[in-house]
């Protein structure tokens, strides 16, 4: 039963997402303020090492995401980009998508990576105590996704669990469109072993998480 | 109503979690947290910048050898009292809408005769061995606003199409983690690890957040101004980097500081 | 007025801190050293025992007697921690604060005069999680408290 | 040159409460700068206080006293319109004096 839960809530988006959607489409844009601070943006801003200009380029999540920021996101644009992203997960060669718990949490600790005042070398982390509650030793964990403690043993040790744990990291935006987490994989934040490693910090009936 | 769609989900999974007895955050973490802050209330370091920046003010300075007291940040020459409390705003005399520390910059170079390169030399300080004036001044001339009501001037159509802008860029995601403003700072109720995050599209969230900077950061142990603030949010989101005194820092500090119109001024504050 | 001289203690000054800091009880140095001296030592221990005996003391007291005040359990950030310490012993001379994990374990001695409260508040650095130590001396001897404080990661940066 | 310390000094019932904040680096010699070298420690090593010419409080610190230290206390015997004064000293022997009145 365990087994349907990841499902069951990404199906509980969609079907929210079209109730919502359904009776209030997006007043049309008045003026070009968007482009414009755009235009601006990009004069304001400086490349900085690692950082450059480049990064102020959106793809179109997140144009569609910025676009709609504030007011509905209609159906059909959930569905467009929850399907663009989903096309977007690789799997490894191996189909082993299970590391070391121990390493996940070390990844799942660490804030660095990609800001201009990190070594481009890496490697970076995914700072997952940021936003959710994992391992309960961890008292300081933020509340901006949800609380993934128990992972595991909630959902149970199984392949689906497994491999929506993979999908989800990989690219968050092919379940939830407009997600506040990063598309970890999509972007090459994480390593493939990196992404196998918090896999397993959150699917490991071995690791605190699941506790 | 986006945000709702995600709160649901949000909630669906809080709830799942909840039935199986996950520690929720322990009543005493968030106690404990709020009896540090609340500790660290009894002395603030930020005064020592505060009377630096006094000092400052009243000394004349550059190549000019003129003070700050002929420095109109839009209350009249010298007019400290209430003047951050009603910035950014539009000034004629440079056909620009500022905030406090580009105007601060702006009379370094035009009245003090100071180059912009020296004006800026030391935007963020490091330590005695790289102080920075402008954190001095911004703290001093921000405290003689404690207590005044935010009142920045947003319907002044110049500084009415920064905000816009400023609110475009809040939305605006981009980078390596797809972040915008709006990723931590859009919701009600939420944590980055131990620290509550404000919601600053709503008018009790920005106005918390914005009366009380600049600050004394004491995970660095330095003075940092609004400016820092912003810098510091964009590399963080991992973001080139945000020039000082730049248009988009301009409009942002417009959109955040008309957001918190009405509220009475309360820094520079002590934050972990 | 305010002054800030380099040197003061080499010039002599009106005001001679080597002079008031001596007049003082406890931070008492080593035989060898100058009476005003820094208590080098003691400053450079890594147990209780060791700092003990940096100040020349013995093994202090448990005791029921001090409080911490206004100390959170959990710090925010390391760099500045809160630390309140109130004694209740009669003739406390001087209240030290200890910390257990810190590079080295005494931060800060105070000595307290008759008449001024036996009572403060400062801030401290601590390195990780660790028992802090509030060891009070009164009549000449010695007594602790200790209490631990979680040092939180914080911010964006974790 | 180090700056001026921040001090007040309020008589609360019949003692005078002292707070002080010091502008100091108080450098733990701990830490590494960008380049990998350690960076010397530099902290306020001994501090007084006095009311009048009768010390109030003295202190020695090490560095794990907090940047930009501050202390709290009270005395009694002080009198609005009293002088407190406080000096500190360093590991690298500067010192400063600032003094307050009671109020």
């Amino acid at each position: 039963m365990r087994t349907f839960v990841a499902t069951r809530v990404a199906m509980m988006i969609s079907a929210v997402g079209v109730v919502l959607h359904g009776c209030a489409s997006a007043p049309p844009e008045t003026d070009d303020a968007a482009a414009r601070a755009a235009a601006m943006m990009k004069s304001s801003f400086k490349a900085h090492g690692q950082a450059t200009l480049a990064r102020l380029d959106q793809d179109e999540t997140q144009r569609l995401c910025s676009e709609y920021a504030g007011r509905p996101l209609p159906a059909p644009i959930v569905e467009r980009i929850q399907k663009a992203n989903l096309a977007t997960i690789r799997y490894p060669g191996d189909n082993n998508l299970v590391g070391d718990w121990k390493a996940g949490e070390k990844i799942a600790q660490s804030g660095q990576g990609f800001q201009y005042s990190d070594d481009p070398k890496g490697p970076a982390g995914a700072n997952c105590y940021a936003c959710h509650q994992l391992s309960p030793k961890e008292l300081s964990y933020g509340t901006i996704g949800p609380s993934l403690y128990r992972f595991g043993k909630l959902r149970g040790y199984t392949d689906e669990t497994r491999r929506y744990a993979w999908q989800k990291i990989y690219n968050a935006e092919a379940f939830a469109a407009c997600s506040s987490m990063p598309r970890f994989g999509y972007h090459g934040i994480l390593t493939e072993q990196q992404i196998r490693d918090v896999v397993a910090l959150l699917v490991d009936p071995a690791s605190p998480v699941n506790q | 109503m986006r945000k709702t769609m995600q709160s649901v989900a949000a909630a669906g999974a809080v709830a799942i979690v909840a039935a199986t007895g996950a520690p929720a955050l322990g009543q005493s973490t968030s106690d404990e947290i709020a009896k540090y802050r609340e500790a660290l209330q009894d002395g603030n370091p930020a005064e020592l910048w505060e009377a630096r920046g006094e000092a400052m003010w009243k000394t004349p300075r550059g190549p000019a050898k003129v003070s700050f007291e002929r420095c109109d940040l839009g209350l009249g020459p010298g007019v400290v009292k209430g003047a951050y409390a009603q910035l950014p705003r539009y000034f004629p005399d440079a056909k620009r809408v500022m905030d406090l520390e580009t105007r601060l910059v702006w009379c370094m170079v035009n009245q003090q005769g100071m180059t912009e390169a020296a004006a800026r030399k030391t935007v963020f300080g490091n330590g005695s061995e790289k102080r920075s004036d402008l954190e001095a001044l911004a703290a001093y001339v921000a405290s003689q606003s404690q207590g005044v009501a935010m009142n920045v001037p947003i319907d002044e159509p110049h500084v009415h199409d920064m905000y816009r802008l400023g609110e475009k860029m809040f939305y605006y995601r981009g980078g390596t983690h797809d972040f915008a403003c709006a990723t931590c700072h859009g919701d009600d109720g939420r944590r980055i690890r131990l620290q509550d995050l404000p919601n600053l599209t709503k008018t009790e969230g920005a106005q918390k957040a914005y009366t009380t900077w600049p600050a004394y950061r004491v995970s660095q142990g330095e003075l940092r101004t609004f400016q820092w603030r912003l810098n510091d949010c964009f590399r963080q989101q991992r973001f080139p980097e945000l020039e000082y005194g730049s248009d988009a820092s301009i409009a942002l500090t417009a959109y955040l500081a008309g957001r918190a119109n009405g509220a009475a001024y309360d820094g520079p504050a002590i934050k972990r | 007025m305010n002054t800030n001289r380099r040197h003061a203690l080499k010039a002599g000054g009106a005001l001679s801190l080597a002079t008031l800091v001596a007049a003082a009880g406890w931070a008492r140095p080593s035989e060898a050293a100058p009476a005003d001296a820094w208590n080098k030592s003691a400053f450079e221990t890594h147990s209780l025992d060791e700092t003990m005996k940096a100040l020349g003391g013995n093994a202090p007291l448990p005791s029921n007697d001090i409080a911490f005040l206004s100390t959170p359990d959990i710090a925010e950030n390391g760099a500045v921690v809160p630390v309140g310490i109130a004694s209740k012993i009669p003739q406390t001379e001087a209240i030290a604060i200890l910390i257990e994990k810190n590079p080295n374990m005494l931060a800060a001695v105070f000595d307290i005069p008759p008449g001024t409260d036996p009572a403060l508040s400062t801030r401290i650095k601590m390195a990780q999680t660790s028992n802090v130590y509030a060891l009070v001396k009164a009549g000449g001897r010695y007594f602790v408290t200790s209490k631990e404080i979680k040092v939180t990661l914080g911010g964006c940066g974790g | 040159m180090a700056d001026p310390m921040k001090i007040r000094a309020n008589l609360v019932g019949d003692s005078t409460e002292v707070k002080v904040l010091m502008s100091h680096e108080m450098e733990t010699g701990q830490r590494k700068d960008a380049q990998g070298n350690v960076i010397p420690a530099w902290f306020i090593q001994k501090v007084t206080v006095l009311h009048g010419d009768k010390i109030v409080l003295s202190a020695q610190w090490g560095p794990a006293v907090s940047k930009n230290p501050f202390v709290s206390f009270r005395f009694k015997g002080g009198a609005k319109g009293d002088k407190v004064k406080i000096t500190w000293v360093d590991s690298r022997n500067d010192t400063r004096t600032d003094e307050a009145t009671i109020a």
